[in-house]
């Protein structure tokens, strides 16, 4: 069934209710409204009231309160309006939720998703189009996903529903309508912490996730077709814990790495990724690892500083021959 | 009340006939510029998030009118009005909402996000209810320089419930500081109506367990509005403390331009628009003795004009330079420090 | 009020009189466990920050007799006791303490950040008013889950100026949920007395503004807090929504063990040390018939003994191995999932 | 004069307030009590409680007012009690303050300073112990330093009162009274964005800032005189923005680059200063970049685990003779 990123997100949400009884969904608008994106449409419907639950403006109690009722055996999918409200929840998830079960010894667990919309070139501006993963990626007690596809969209959700420590899903908004794919019927799951190979290559390694993926592909076929570059891309889908073995495999192979995200240059998880291939893939390396990411300031309003600001296809093509002429 | 009409436009003093105009002319400019704004949204020449206060701008009218210069004002994102009282050129606060280089941002942020801080107001950020400590630091300033400077920050009932809102409103009363919290209590918040979002009836009553006084007023009733406001303000600048007024209203459209808002009853809207703050006004200009059908025939064509300008200056002012992303984000530091 | 004193012992229900000695032992062992860790903590065994709630016992045993096993319950950082009403053992909370691997948390957070959730006993963070939206979390699941239980959130009067009490509070008033929250006002917060830190007298005024109900008690008298706890705690499990109780108190110690608490004015410590739970408590025993020479005694000597053996055990508990600085990060995940 | 870490903060505090009546202090417990390290003993006799505010137990309340008062001329010197806490007003600093001069067009200013006392190794556990510095250097709009010597404590306190943007000023607990001093008299300064070489080297290069720099130091010392490698130690003093000029020498002048930090390993700062030196010093690299900090876990309280999750001078001098032998 051909699906959208929004949709699958959807259709997870709906088939784990079903399945288990104690995941509930709860944020602002997630009931009658179906969510600002409609990610929670139907299950005020399916579910009722008491398993979709509309809350007031109150971020940090919303993670606060889906702890409480996770310690106690629940699992609450937790939204975010937008991803950037997060910040209002901040002290909650990092300290409240990560910590849980090493203050308690190992003898209590913390199973919430939360689900946060984020990401840029929508038009946005500064306070709808944060990508604030790495702000997580430093969080020992975290896991934290960023899905580029439906099937992944679909699959990590059913994932971080399932597992018992708290998540952090980052949804792409400019992938909610944007990305369709075919997907199986019946339940799957993607495991989390492992990364996936979208493309194989020989001459130069892009490790991207989330909202870079697409234009990576794109940006990858480009150069293969007008500079015969055959360039292997990686999609780190989890960025916490990352998939060290399959960072450290693809820049092994081609000796030449790109970090691509949309998340700004410095700070973004770009440094750390590097910083581990240089430290444990040094003699295979042919070629500085680069990273291509937001310029280091807001995600601006007005279209030509936005466009300026985000990497796109072409200045991932420009990256790549720049890379592979070194 | 029993005065002859028709009579006392003549025997009140000139200021008080010309501010009873102004206010008129400040709603229905509000009015005329958003929905100005809502129809260059549909032909996409204004994109990213637009909220309409179509509905409410008695109580941005009334509650501007008595400030002054230097007051600081913190307006919520349906506050487009706050802008145009407070003086922000008209042509500027559109080529704001077009992203242009002229725009209070210069193009960086959208919306409401570009504060004028020349003329008391503050961008704030996206997340509600998180200008209300800013604005009781503003009112921290006041007090401490002795300046006889109020501070008000707008908020919206679903805003109350933020912690923020909290924090500032406690710090406030323990420090009695010139501060005025204006609730536009629309009752709802996006999709979520007010029995969701609090098991009160009046975020007024919040007031009384910070220390301070809370005060209900029809947030539709210009009069009204401004008759709390003047009293109340008056008091604030006396060094009395801060005070909330809560302001009834309704929002016409949906929470932003993006929301067919179906989850309303249509019954409901219409009770609402039964209030609007326009004709009830326009009634008692009538009262007033004010020659209603020319006023309002002059207002509209000049407010039409002002906002046709408006779209102009906005429509022929550039966008930003691409390298313009990387301006305006430190200030320069003070001074140059001599090294170890 | 005029009954013979001396006889009710025997004509009351042996649970009754029995409950009346509990209540007793709990303060007595509250307060001499306390005074050993305070002693423990100048002799370097016990370090970190150390809170003592001397002064305070009469809330955490007035508040925790009521309870039931599957009651949630998140205590404040002054709040031992509750970890011995509610039941842990207390070598393992002396080891606890002392950082060593039979403690709570195995070694891994200090004081009473490890939970005991067996017991019911959240671990809170350090972050203060953080634990008040996770005990309204839970009460949610017991809402949603049609259980009888409720939760319980204590909190300083310091932690009531948190924005994530007034979210907590505001959603607990909205969902009508099975919580209670307990405010121990004990006058500072550290140095901060409390006309620094709100605007009025009753943190318990709070609650009206969230659509419940707010008690005020004195907190230093067991009975008052008790038979309040009792008639609310009845009416929340009874679905009838949350309910504040404020117990008015003070802190006899210093905010922590390092703290000389020089900005306390000595005669208000007299003051209130004139007010202590546990000889009120005792003339109370008195008057119905106890012998309380003999039951203080008796009292006395098997807190010394219960106290000695948990400090014994503790002493002689292991301090965790290097490596399990890694280990209780994460749980393991549900199942392991097919690759695509 | 003799100053530990602590009172040269404390003197700064005094003398800025001095120099300037538009400075004030404000947060929980800084008046009477001084504050809970005692930073701002004294300021309360000296400068009257409208200067020297104790506030409310109320973190986001703090840095928003600190930010509208700064907005209208004052320069607010905001404490946090423990920089644990900050996790409560991350949104008033990630949003409102970061952003507000961007978000105004360049027609606003923030100066705010935020006091953070951070840093492990005093049986802090996990709320009191942390290093959350990371968590901001990746904010554009923010500054963020982290003195390591009683003379910056003081100078780049200065620098951060006076300088017209919001900076995030990190003060290692460890330090306060276990560093000291000689202070010149009078006023000085320390520039914010400039590193400090702290000793000269030849072989290999610790690049550190903050808590570990004494240890860092101490661990040159050993290796220098056991091992005979020269080793030079760059402290960086500023966290946002980094001194790249300064990183980048010392990586191309002794090819060997040891980062360390007491902040954990995993989206600590040490990724970034990596992921620079390996893109721009790539030519002039002899051996990996690697990097020792905390494990990447929290701080636990217990001394056995406190000690093997933190960095110290023994766990350098091993990690600068395996990278030397490389
Ligand atoms: C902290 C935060 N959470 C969520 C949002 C998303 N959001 C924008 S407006 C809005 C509803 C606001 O309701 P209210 O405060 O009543 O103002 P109104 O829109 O009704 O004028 C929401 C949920 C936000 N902007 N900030
Ligand atoms: C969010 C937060 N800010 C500051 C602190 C530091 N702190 C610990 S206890 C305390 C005072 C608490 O006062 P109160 O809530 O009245 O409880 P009490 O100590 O009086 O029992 C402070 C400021 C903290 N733990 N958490
Ligand atoms: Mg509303
Ligand atoms: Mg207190």
């Amino acid at each position: 069934m051909e699906l959208t990123y929004i949709k699958a997100i959807n259709s997870a949400l709906h088939e784990e209710m079903q399945r288990d009884e104690n995941v509930f969904v709860m944020g602002e608008d997630v009931g009658e409204l179906g969510g600002a994106f409609k990610a929670t449409e139907g299950l005020l419907e399916a579910f009722g009231e008491e398993r979709v639950i509309d809350t007031p403006i109150s971020e940090a109690l919303i993670i606060g309160a889906g702890i409480g009722a996770a310690v106690l055996g629940m699992r609450p999918v937790l939204e975010m309006q937008f991803a950037d409200f997060i910040s209002c929840a901040f002290d909650q998830i990092v300290n409240s939720a990560a910590t849980l079960r090493y203050r308690h010894g190992g003898r209590a667990q913390c199973p919430i998703v939360v689900r946060a919309p984020s990401g840029a070139g929508i038009h946005g501006a500064l306070f709808h189009s944060q990508n604030p993963e790495a702000w997580f990626t430093r969080v020992p007690g975290l896991k934290v996903v960023a899905p580029a596809t439906a099937y992944d969209a679909k699959g990590l959700l059913k994932s971080a529903i399932r597992d018992n420590n708290p998540v952090i899903y980052f949804e792409h908004k400019r992938l909610y309508r944007s990305v369709k794919e075919n997907l199986p019927e019946g339940d799957f799951t993607v495991p989390i912490g492992v990364a996936e190979l979208r493309k194989e290559g020989a001459d130069l390694s892009v490790i991207t996730y989330g909202g870079t993926l697409a234009p990576a592909l794109d940006a990858a076929k480009i150069v293969e077709k007008e500079d015969r570059l055959s360039v292997e891309v990686l999609d780190l889908r989890t960025l916490l814990p990352l998939d060290r073995e399959a960072i450290l495999a693809t820049a092994r192979k081609t000796g030449k790495v790109l970090i691509v995200h949309e998340d700004r240059l410095t700070g973004g998880i770009g440094g750390e990724v590097a910083a581990i291939i240089c430290e444990h893939a040094f003699e295979y390396l042919d070629a500085p690892v680069r990273r291509l990411a937001a310029l280091d300031t807001h995600t601006a309003f007005s279209p030509p500083l936005e466009e300026v600001i985000l990497p796109n296809t072409n200045k991932i093509v420009d990256a790549i021959r720049n890379l592979a002429a070194y | 009340m029993a005065q002859p009409e028709g009579a006392r436009v003549a025997t009140e003093p000139a200021a008080r006939v010309e501010q009873e105009l102004q206010l008129y002319y400040w709603m229905k400019l509000i009015r005329a510029f958003e929905e100005r704004v809502s129809r260059l949204h549909r032909q996409n020449k204004i994109f990213g998030g637009v909220y309409s206060g179509a509905g409410q701008e008695a109580i941005v009218a009334g509650v501007c009118a008595p400030l002054r210069d230097g007051d600081f004002v913190a307006p919520l994102h349906r506050d487009l009005g706050v802008f145009l009282v407070r003086g922000v050129d008209p042509g500027r606060l559109m080529a704001q909402l077009m992203g242009k280089e002229t725009g209070l941002s210069r193009g960086k942020d959208s919306f409401l996000h570009g504060g004028d801080l020349e003329r008391g107001i503050f961008g704030s950020t996206s997340m509600l209810g998180s200008s209300l400590p800013i604005a009781v630091g503003a009112a921290l300033k006041f007090k401490m320089k002795r300046e006889k400077n109020i501070a008000v920050a707008f908020f919206g009932e679903g805003a109350s419930s933020r912690g923020d809102v909290h924090e500032a409103m406690n710090f406030a009363g323990v420090q009695k500081l010139p501060v005025l919290f204006v609730c536009e209590n629309n009752r709802y918040a996006y999709s979520t109506p007010l029995e969701k979002q609090m098991a009160i009836e009046d975020v007024a009553d919040r007031a009384e367990a910070y220390g301070f006084r809370g005060h209900v007023v029809s947030g539709n009733d210009l009069l009204a509005v401004l008759e709390v406001t003047e009293r109340v303000v008056a008091k604030i600048r006396n060094g009395e403390g801060p005070a909330l007024i809560e302001c009834k209203t309704y929002r016409y459209r949906g929470h932003s331009e993006h929301d067919a808002a179906l989850y309303r009853d249509q019954e409901e809207l219409i009770e609402w628009q039964s209030r609007d703050p326009i004709p009830g006004y326009e009634l008692f200009l009538e009262k007033k003795g004010h020659d209603l059908k020319r006023v309002r025939e002059q207002i509209d064509e000049r407010t039409q004009k002002v906002v046709q300008a408006a779209v102009e200056y906005a429509e022929q002012s550039p966008f930003p330079k691409p390298e313009e992303a990387l301006e305006d984000l430190f200030a320069p530091a003070l001074a140059a420090a001599p090294k170890k």
